[in-house]
């Protein structure tokens, strides 16, 4: 018997409700004072596609998912075996191999799914007629005869049935799903999937013997329900707190939802959102806006990042404050695959233009730090004016429900980094006549006292060609050596100004035996392995790179070189992050635990793979088990 | 667009830039320049409250020579830059200039889309039928089997239609003009200006340097049989395209196609204002959303002091 | 386009790949693809001669169903592909086709400089007013001041005027067409791939997860105190925008400007052909400059015997 | 006296005509049997702006130019003295201060320059009334009145003067005066010319000691001219012989040379060249083009590349077969410096998109160099589909005339490559039902069959989407590993199949006490320092980069850990090629020559930066002396 430890799943085809029913279920556990990690997997379709949600459940904070589905819930046939039947290659197997021994699966019975077809004799099957409990709960309010417009509500009926086997209180669900339909017109709907809910909740404990089911989950020790955010939101959120007054966007998967939360906040908070006619467009309208005194900002992934660079170039030579670029990473190259992930496009973020230029990238490694590095991007942008600010966050999409610590606090307003309203749009103030004004003044730190297009007397010429401190163009060798120093020289004043923490973590025992390397989300599933590892007597530590550039090459070379053993963990092909490392310090990394299949990093991964090198295997590509 | 006026008189020669100009010796840029100076001075814009972008390309060098704000941006993007700087102040006069190149050939995409937008600037395109800068390959507005000095093959491309494009992309004041005739240039661009919303004013440019077709002299009828102009101007014709209720989809449609219809005729070519409407700004529709803005910049807005509580607490 | 006959008869079976189709249910580009399929039949189209070219959206896949070569390429980018192909293959015909925010949004630089060349091709456009692929944003046909479902606010842009924006570029044959009327659909998109010249077609396509707004039954005027189709066919009100002699200006012009004020009609929308010109295509202009491409396709010249000798003998 | 050992510059505002003199000067010394290097400077204007030109000769092969003038031709006095007084930041200052001790400088007397002004009393002036000998020339056919009209013609007037101070034999100059003006209608403009250069020549000897000008010029050893090139000559000629049927561009400097070049091929050659509204379709129908079964290419500089990154991402995933794509790189960031020079732009190239995916990236050192790998470019494409194919030449702009000896042979048609007609637009043939054709099959090498549309039975689709071997697209997990894998596996295969001397290049003694790493342009001028180098009793040898991607990493390493000493040269600010190396080898080189001011290294730069690090100096940036 496991006791609030659960790892739960729910399949079924896009459109079908799949996610506001996990998401029903998180929220619930959540208030329920249990701690809940999930993640979403959809293809870049609209409908009818095999999508997946996965819930983690515990007492204790998680940080990543595992493999093993210790409940199974199947809208669909194909959730089940794949879809090897209808393509000549599948694209996946059904989840039926992953469900834990002794685990449970909870079907439909219209699915058209014969258990006793099926090889796993280990685990439970509990087939629900899910329209016939809807069109039960219908005929109570007399509308029997239209069940089949009411299919939508077979996930919330599911996933009452799957909480009936691990005993879950059925009040702890049912003022989650009312909530879901607060508003007042929704009224009939409400009452009818509590109602319906709570029908294959009676079901599975009337029909199916569930007592020595062996997962059980009831309330866990956390008073206070915690917040579940999604990366985007969190984002959105920083961007609001630091005073973001201009977001510019181009939908595109994943990053498009920043943008759309957004544009709701925008009667509130004074925020102008543009959707803009291309990403060309979003990035130099963004530029256009910083110049002119607001902190601007865009998101968007992969394919629209590819159009930016120019405008990247453009920001970074002109020495704009900002904008501050979200990118979302997406599975590559090309359109590539568009809703899943990949941690493909550091390389590119770093050189994103052509000459040499200055700007920053940070790469936060779970939401805390995406919320810190979103804020201070502002500030480093407005106060340094290394004045292209780029921010990459990778795997923060949208399925993603976390929820670290710190947003617990309603006080919470985030990381503030010395800001105040006094100095947020703020640029020197000239005097018209008195002092003459150069924008692009050559000063000790390289950086020039900023104005803005409206102010009295800072009046200032920019090009995107080299120029002269008064913004004209030159081609004169003094100039361009002045210059290209002046630029390239924040840089280091970068490294000076960013506090050690937001360049890198290095987590766990100073004396390990193996140090693992990595960036980005992988993070938190790297530190749940390493407490598995640690329960098994094994010394793992990990070094985050989070500040990718300017790159703090010194401490990262340091504490590689006196490493004992290097293992890379990257979800990419080539790992990208070793290149940059490579380069910076001279330190290649032999061992590589690469993942590209467009899937991120379980926990059950992470610690086989981590183990394999601690035991002096070669370390291999992690490839997804499909069957 | 509004402008507020500067606290002491400001003349012509208040809107040089203190800076040498390497435009080629009777360059048609100098008289396009000097029709803005003209415009600026006429309506008394503050330089302080103006902005001036451009794109790149011999023209796209304009803004170094006016003493205002000035950016001199990317080939092809001046749009979206400028867009982000008038949404950004609003405060600002913001006038944006490119090449026929710049503007219709690799902006095209901007045009289009800007013009739907109806954010309140002007934007002067430099038509010389030429890529200056890149030494006079055929720009957009070269016409179909025509051949500028450089070229070593005739244009195989149509001639884009910019007048045309513009009433179909959504602008609410569409005028032409001849940049040198000064004097009426610098009326069109103050009337542009003065209009609210976005504005383009195409401007015939001759390039002595690389455009032999369209010179000069083509422009004044030099070769005819009988020398006259090869231009007129649409109010001297009886043409009168603005717009007088623009509630009225018939009339507003009448006009579109009275602009196109005219915008077809190719000798004489037809300057002034071939369209003009009052329709709702981009600003306007903003300020719906967000009410601060209708008095208050963006850049002046108070964006430091934002309660997020609700946000977090709604995800519990 | 002149199309060579397949060896054995074709018909509508023959252009359907072996694909499962994960389009929405009832999603209004069955009836284009339908139609298209349709079409190819009855122009017996030689699969093997038949390329077709997408962007990146919903409508972005259909190349996927069509047995045909296929390719699905960029957002925004399908005509600077698909006129690569051309011009490398004269032999084949050539489709492209994409969504309204890839044509005319993203894709609105390559959708006018194309109209400049009038290369051989046609082009569908399947505008539904949203953004189907990334979840129903306002694309660029939506009428300012609309919200389909899921858009937190009202469109602030104009929707652009695809059939008055291609006429100012230049297509030479430009028409409309609604998804859900297959055959009437098809027999346009017979008519414009046997013309010769760029061919767009708008075709009106629902999108029932999306949009909410324009559905099939607000085109059947299901919603009017009167039942009526909110759609004509132009032929019915006996308007031709065929151009009879293409030599003539004026009647270029006239055709134009026809074309242009009917596509500002909104209650009904005009179906049918817009506008038609046999005007040079690129490929003829082309073909001026060199000869061999008038019987032979690009990709079949022997380019592998140059003799580039006298080239070097002058660096001397 | 120095005999057949010039250094001459002829300088001037854009637009007089001082690059036709000094071709005219360069075409004629190799006539007459001498050896020639010469690059010009110029602004990103179109009239007005100081520009000059360096003409280099000797009896035996250059690959540099010299800082020391030993000739100045100037048209006006800032080519003399700068722009100081004109500009508030003086764009340079000048010419006088490079003047060989003893050298002369030919200046018009209409230039406002009074030598009397002059620091330089030990260098000889020679004023020269350009503008009376033109007005004698047209007096002389009874067109005196109107000599203004002819004021261009000053350039050769002053060529000529220079020349007599040489002592160069007339004829040769007059031959090629002559041949500039071939064409019948230059008639009268040719006698002119001649005639004026002649009045000139001999205004010198009649007013002017020059017996003892330390300067000689006379034919040289080689009989036979060389040819002449400039840069994007041979890589034109170079893509005409490969078989490039179709070639794309956008206006650019310096890069539109290429395609105007190409532009007056196509009647004779069977060669479309489509100018395009911008890069964004220059690169999509290229790429569309070479699908489509030609052999196709597009050439670009920085903006423009910046503009194709997301191109060049669809190429790979669809596994184009080209296209080749050339860049001239130019001073950067952004619009930077359009005429200028640099090697900024390595790293963009390197990954200059989304996601990991495969292409080649070349980077050849002179000429001949780039002939060939321009030309292998599209072998590499076709015969091993690794399919986007990229190449990238640095600094082989517009000013550069060239001449290797591989080019003096009439019969010259450069490397075949194993190259035939039978094989070159050739793909798979498929005899319609009987054999299954798919795009993508997965085959051991990587390299799948390849048809293209219009073919009987090649049917095939393809996407920018990950996919599956039909073309359609997928998100399964098996499938994008192999895809992955696929796609990638290329590079491997490229490095077995490009020739070793394509990938790099190790020049001079193997126990050199000093090795010089550098790729592209520098590689001329490093030789002819090493040469210099020599004659002092100096080992130095020189490790060419020339294949950057996929990077012979294993040959680099073991030559560099072999190296007493290693110096990087590179004409950029952060030293792009040794971040290279880095990533690829782990091999950090600590000394780095670099220069970022837009100017190539000189001869006399290249010595002395060479030689101090030689003597134990530490590396120092090179920034050229302009006063
Ligand atoms: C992305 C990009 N591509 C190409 C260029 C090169 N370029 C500079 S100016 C110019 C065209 C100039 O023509 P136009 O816009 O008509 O301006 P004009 O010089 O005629 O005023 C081009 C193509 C560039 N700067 N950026
Ligand atoms: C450069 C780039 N930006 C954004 C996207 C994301 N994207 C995919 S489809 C799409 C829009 C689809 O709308 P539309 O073109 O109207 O086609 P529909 O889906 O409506 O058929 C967008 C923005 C992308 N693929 N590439
Ligand atoms: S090239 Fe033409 S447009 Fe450019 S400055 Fe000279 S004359 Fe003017
Ligand atoms: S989202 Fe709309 S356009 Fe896309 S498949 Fe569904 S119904 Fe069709
Ligand atoms: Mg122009
Ligand atoms: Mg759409």
């Amino acid at each position: 018997m496991r006791k609030n430890q659960l790892n739960w799943m729910i399949g079924g085809p896009q459109g079908s409700g799949i996610n506001a029913s996990a998401e029903v279920f998180a929220r619930s556990c959540s208030r329920a004072g249990l701690r809940v990690y999930a993640t979403f997997d959809y293809h870049s379709n609209i409908m009818g596609k095999h999508s997946f949600y996965r819930v983690r459940v515990a007492d204790e904070d998680l940080r990543s998912f595992r493999d093993p589905v210790d409940v199974l819930v199947a809208l669909d046939e194909e959730t089940l075996t794949g879809d090897g039947h209808h393509r000549r290659w599948a694209t996946h197997f059904g989840h039926l191999h992953e469900v834990s021994p002794g685990g449970g699966v909870v079907f439909d019975t219209e699915a058209g799914f014969d258990p006793a077809t099926s090889d796993r004799k280990d685990i439970k099957f509990f087939p629900i007629p899910l329209m016939e409990l809807i069109k039960t709960a219908l005929t109570e309010i007399g509308k029997g005869g239209q069940f089949r417009a009411y299919e939508i509500m077979k996930n919330t009926v599911a996933l009452g049935a799957s909480l009936a086997l691990c005993d879950y209180p059925f009040a702890s669900l049912e003022s989650v799903i009312a909530d879901q339909f607060k508003a007042k017109r929704f009224d009939e709907i409400r009452g009818l999937n509590v109602r319906a809910a709570r029908l294959a909740f009676d079901y599975v404990r009337d029909h199916f013997n569930i007592k020595d089911f062996p997962y059980q989950l009831g309330p866990g020790p956390d008073a206070k329900a915690r917040i579940l955010a999604k990366g985007f939101e969190i984002i959105g959120i920083a961007k609001l707190k630091a005073g973001c007054a201009f977001q510019t966007y181009y939908p595109i998967s994943p990053a498009t939802d920043e943008s759309v939360f957004l544009e709701k906040q925008q009667r509130a908070q004074n925020l102008l959102v543009v959707q803009c006619e291309d990403e060309i467009s979003s990035i130099n309208m963004a530029v256009g806006a910083a110049h002119t005194g607001v902190r601007a900002s865009t998101a968007t992934s992969g394919p629209g990042f590819a159009l930016m660079v120019e405008g990247i170039g453009f920001a970074s030579i002109t020495e704009a404050p900002g904008p501050v670029v979200t990118l979302y990473q997406r599975g590559g190259p090309s359109t590539g695959m568009p809703t899943r992930q990949e941690q493909g496009d550091l390389l590119l973020t770093l050189h994103p233009a052509q000459g040499d230029f200055p700007h920053l990238v940070t790469a936060p490694g779970d939401l805390r730090e995406s919320y810190q590095d979103t804020f201070s991007a502002f500030n480093w942008a407005v106060y340094t004016t290394i004045d292209k600010l780029e921010l990459k966050y990778d795997k923060i999409e949208r399925g993603k429900l976390y929820h670290p610590g710190d947003f617990t606090d309603p006080q919470f307003k985030g990381p503030h980094d010395g800001f105040t309203a006094q100095n947020g749009h703020q640029t020197t103030q000239y005097g018209g006549a008195e002092k003459e004004y150069l924008r692009y003044a050559l000063t000790p730190d390289g950086i020039s006292p900023r104005s803005r297009p409206g102010q009295d007397g800072g009046r200032f010429w920019t090009t995107s060609d080299e120029h002269e401190p008064s913004g004209h163009i030159t081609e004169g060798v003094d100039m361009r050596i002045e210059m290209m120093r002046k630029r390239m020289g924040k840089l280091d004043l970068a490294l000076k100004l960013i506090p050690e923490d937001q360049q890198l973590g290095l987590w766990g025992p100073a004396d390990a035996d193996l140090t693992v390397v990595s960036w980005g989300s992988p993070k938190g599933t790297i530190l749940d392995a390493i407490k598995v590892l640690e329960a098994e007597g094994k010394k793992v530590n990990f070094l985050q790179c989070r500040l990718m550039r300017p790159f703090p090459a010194r401490r990262v070379g340091e504490i590689l070189r006196k490493a004992k053993k290097v293992v890379l963990v990257e979800e990419n092909y080539s790992g990208q992050l070793g290149q940059v490392i490579a380069t910076e310090t001279g330190f290649m990394i032999q061992e590589r635990v690469l993942k590209f299949d467009g899937r991120p990093f379980s926990e059950d991964e992470m610690v086989k793979a981590l183990s394999n090198v601690l035991a002096g295997g070669k370390a291999e590509a992690v490839v997804t088990v499909v069957r | 667009m509004s402008v507020e006026a500067p606290a002491k008189k400001v003349s012509v020669k208040d809107f040089r830039a203190d800076l040498h100009n390497d435009w080629c010796p009777g360059c048609g840029d100098f008289g396009i320049l000097a029709s803005m100076q003209t415009a600026f001075a006429q309506l008394q814009i503050n330089p302080d409250r103006l902005a001036v972008f451009s794109g790149i390309g011999c023209s796209g060098k304009t803004p170094h020579y006016i003493n205002a704000y000035g950016f001199h941006t990317l080939h092809g993007r001046v749009l979206p830059v400028a867009t982000g700087g008038r949404l950004a102040n609003s405060g600002v006069t913001v006038v944006a200039l490119g090449g026929d190149g710049d503007g219709y050939g690799i902006g095209a995409g901007y045009f289009v889309n800007s013009g739907r937008r109806n954010v309140d600037f002007t934007y002067l395109v430099h038509t010389n039928q030429v890529y200056g800068l890149t030494k006079g390959q055929a720009s957009p507005t070269l016409q179909r089997g025509r051949k500028t000095k450089s070229m070593p093959e005739r244009a195989i491309q149509d001639g884009i239609n910019p007048i045309a494009m513009a009433v179909a992309a959504g602008y609410t004041f569409i005028a032409r003009a001849y940049a040198l005739d000064v004097k009426y240039t610098a009326s069109i661009i103050a009337k542009a200006i003065q209009h609210k919303g976005s504005a383009l004013v195409d401007v015939l440019q001759t390039c002595p340097t690389y455009n032999d077709l369209y010179t000069k002299e083509w422009y004044e009828g030099a070769d005819l049989p009988e020398k006259r102009s090869r231009l007129y101007k649409l109010e001297d014709k009886g043409y009168d395209g603005v717009v007088k209720d623009p509630s009225d989809p018939q009339e507003l449609i009448a006009k579109k196609a009275g602009a196109v219809a005219r915008s077809y005729e190719v000798d004489p070519i037809p300057l002034g204002i071939y369209y003009q409407a009052n329709l709702q700004t981009y600003e306007e529709a903003v300020s719906e959303r967000i009410p601060a803005l209708a008095t208050t910049p963006l850049a002046e807005l108070d964006v430091f002091h934002r309660d997020v509580s609700p946000l977090l607490e709604a995800m519990r």
